[in-house]
């Protein structure tokens, strides 16, 4: 397993039969992939869309039926559609059950940034600003570092995305529980030493006398 | 009734300097023929109000390609380069919005609401220079409404009164924006005779839209 | 013509082709009868259409197709259908383009009263307030007087519908136009003096040199 | 998937003291047999929330007749006649709110809006007690969300994700409903097999809906 599969595998165990969730683009959507067999969870793309699936086969596409990154997707039976005034509205009014993005930064706060870098990139929020301030559960799938630097730090340096603290930071090394008293270390990835998860976050963590391997949905 | 315009036409209602918001969300929804138009035609300064700028080439990304814009609302422009590449120029002035808060800022501007409370945006950059409301003891941002010159909707069909449809996730912003322009033209990929779209299948009334765009130019 | 039909036939005269108008129940309703012909004007209920008719034929009512007073009503070719959120977007967002409603009293300043009468009815505003402030002209059409008292008074004796100066009142007796300096008297039904006009009415109205006769819509 | 359950069913997960939001307008689209059931159970202390009370012996009125109900907030009563006795009697406390101004505080309530800021009832008696806000020059109340918890619907057809279409007027409040309780329970005409109902087609988004009532009790 790459750091990728890794996160999106670990992230899996947090779905629920019956959620509906909102994936971001880029590594979030990977979750997509490991829904367990016999649960049915329902996916939201806020360009305007409950229950998608995967890209049609090739010459199948529908330019009208496309994903919030702008890629092809197709309906799944029960699948609706509806408007951005819609699409917020559920977003906005707590009826995402859970939200899985991407992160650049999330502190000892909680909170997360992961919408620009002052300087060098203004790609705007889109939904993001919506989305962490309302779904019920915001995950951050995020790789543990970037180059070599913590992501997970004790004080944002970049603009942040919300007020609110996030529920779970899921990385390749560990799962990390922002709580009112702080980051709390909650499982380390196998063969993952605990010092290795220290001195990789740049934020204080509080470790429990037992730290568990993550478990994994199967891929 | 309304007879359909070509969309020549229709660019040479929006003068230069108009307000312009527009439906679609990364060109999905987008009204391409008018796009195409209001290049053709140089338009110039235009205030242009949608989801994002797409890319280049494509949805209204051929307006910032061809010079026509000079300000931006939007809550994305990351897919567009040249958006970037004009922005820090000094050529565009983008305000970026959040994508929920803009749905509801062009909805409050459209329905006679004052504003928009929104929890979104509280402690971020986002809520700089604005009025924060506390309400049963949580903070709510004071988002203005916003309304535009022109709306330019992409509708899948339309009938001769103006009643549109729109097709799975092309909808996004061009319903809501039917209600907040001055003068509303609306694309689509058919125009049908009054009567053949179910009452419950319209979404939005042919009463919000001034001009139809007929499929040949 | 009675007084009702008179009210209705003058109200008829400012439609115009292409709007979007909502008649309030009662008396207002009639002017649906009076549209000119070859003018297209689309009647909303605010209960959610645009485009009824007529009630249809015994024994072809529709339990799903109703005006605001629950009455059975048709759908005639580009009806639409929507629901009260929608509904009321239009209405106050200044898309009605004309509504014609009963009143109880208007006074000098052009406020109208029509939803309760203190300790005696308390029926509830319904859609009048939001129609009052949103619709872009308000008609009021009403009989001058009640069991003799005016209804046209100098200052609201009950609580007003809006703060809102509504377009103009057209009665049995006359057509008065609010303006900024108060009520002035625009048309006089054929066949009543002035005279009978100001003796009916509690509030000054201005009378200019020429009073000219109420036109109607062909009946 | 949900299963269907019976009025009798959803009736019993409805306490004596709760507040219920129910679709309907003048006794259409209302969820009669979810009424007929309520009121079969003799609930007590409800709450309850819609347009208006119809009419005695019809919609929401058997609520009224059947002695289920103290507190009422709505557009219109004028229509039943033992509302107002009740009301008189001092046996129902009524908040009279505007039609417009009691959709968008649904809406506000359901979409995670703090309030409204609407002109309407601006200088007269629906403002006392509530701020008004001065923006642009114009004044506008701050109106409150109103959620509650439960919403009982009416609805056309039905899926078993709970997905719901509206037939003409029958939608009215239904929608904004959805949106704004803690528990959602959809009465419909046809419960259909999911993937029947086309994507654009459903208007409220079956994730929405808690419980379904089928068609025979």
């Amino acid at each position: 397993m790459d750091a990728k599969e890794v996160i999106a595998r670990r992230v899996a165990l947090e779905l629920r039969d019956g959620m509906l969730v909102n994936l971001g683009i880029g590594l979030p959507t990977l979750v997509a992939a490991y829904v367990p067999d016999g649960m049915h969870v329902a996916f939201q793309s806020e360009n305007g869309i409950i229950g998608f699936g995967a890209p049609p086969p090739q010459g199948m596409e529908d330019p009208n039926l496309t994903d919030a990154g702008g890629g092809f997707i197709s309906a799944l039976p029960g699948a609706i559609a509806f408007d951005s005034v819609t699409s917020f509205a559920l977003i906005r009014g707590g009826h995402v059950d859970m939200t899985v993005l991407g992160g650049l930064q999330v502190d000892s706060k909680g909170r997360l940034a992961n919408w620009m870098v002052p300087g060098k990139i203004v790609p705007g929020m889109g939904g993001a600003m919506d989305l962490v301030t309302g779904a019920k559960r915001v995950i951050v799938a995020m790789q543990h570092s970037a180059k070599g630097a913590p992501k997970i730090v004790e004080e944002l340096t970049l603009p942040p995305t919300a007020a609110r603290r996030v529920s779970l930071i899921v990385t390749e090394l560990a799962v990390i529980e922002p709580t009112e008293d702080g980051l709390a270390l909650r499982e380390r990835a196998p063969s993952v030493e605990i010092e290795e998860i220290i001195a990789n976050t740049g934020a204080k963590l509080s470790i429990p006398a037992h730290v568990p391997e993550m478990a994994f949905i199967a891929g | 009734m309304r007879k359909a315009i070509t969309a020549g036409e229709a660019a040479d209602l929006i003068p230069d300097g108009a307000s312009v918001m527009f439906g679609g969300f990364l060109g999905v929804g987008s009204p391409e023929r008018l796009f195409d138009a209001l290049a053709a035609r140089g338009a110039k300064r235009l205030t242009i109000i949608g989801n994002d700028t797409a890319r280049p080439g494509v949805g209204v990304g051929k307006l910032i390609d061809a010079g026509c814009v000079t300000r931006i609302i939007a809550s994305h422009i990351g897919t567009n380069p040249t958006t970037q590449k004009k922005m820090i120029a000094g050529e565009i002035d983008v305000e970026l919005v959040p994508q929920g808060t803009l749905a509801e800022r062009i909805r409050a501007g459209g329905s006679g609401l004052g504003g928009v409370l929104t929890p979104t945006g509280v402690g971020t950059t986002v809520a700089e220079d604005k009025r924060v409301l506390e309400i049963d003891g949580a903070d709510y941002l004071l988002e203005a409404p916003i309304r535009a010159d022109f709306a330019l909707l992409h509708a899948h069909e339309a009938d001769y009164f103006g009643n549109l449809t729109y097709r799975l996730t092309a909808a996004n912003f061009n319903p809501v924006m039917a209600f907040a322009a001055d003068c509303v033209i609306a694309e689509s990929d058919h125009i049908v005779p009054v009567g053949v779209i179910p009452p419950d299948a319209v979404r939005t009334p042919g009463v919000l839209v001034n001009h139809l765009v007929g499929r040949a130019c």
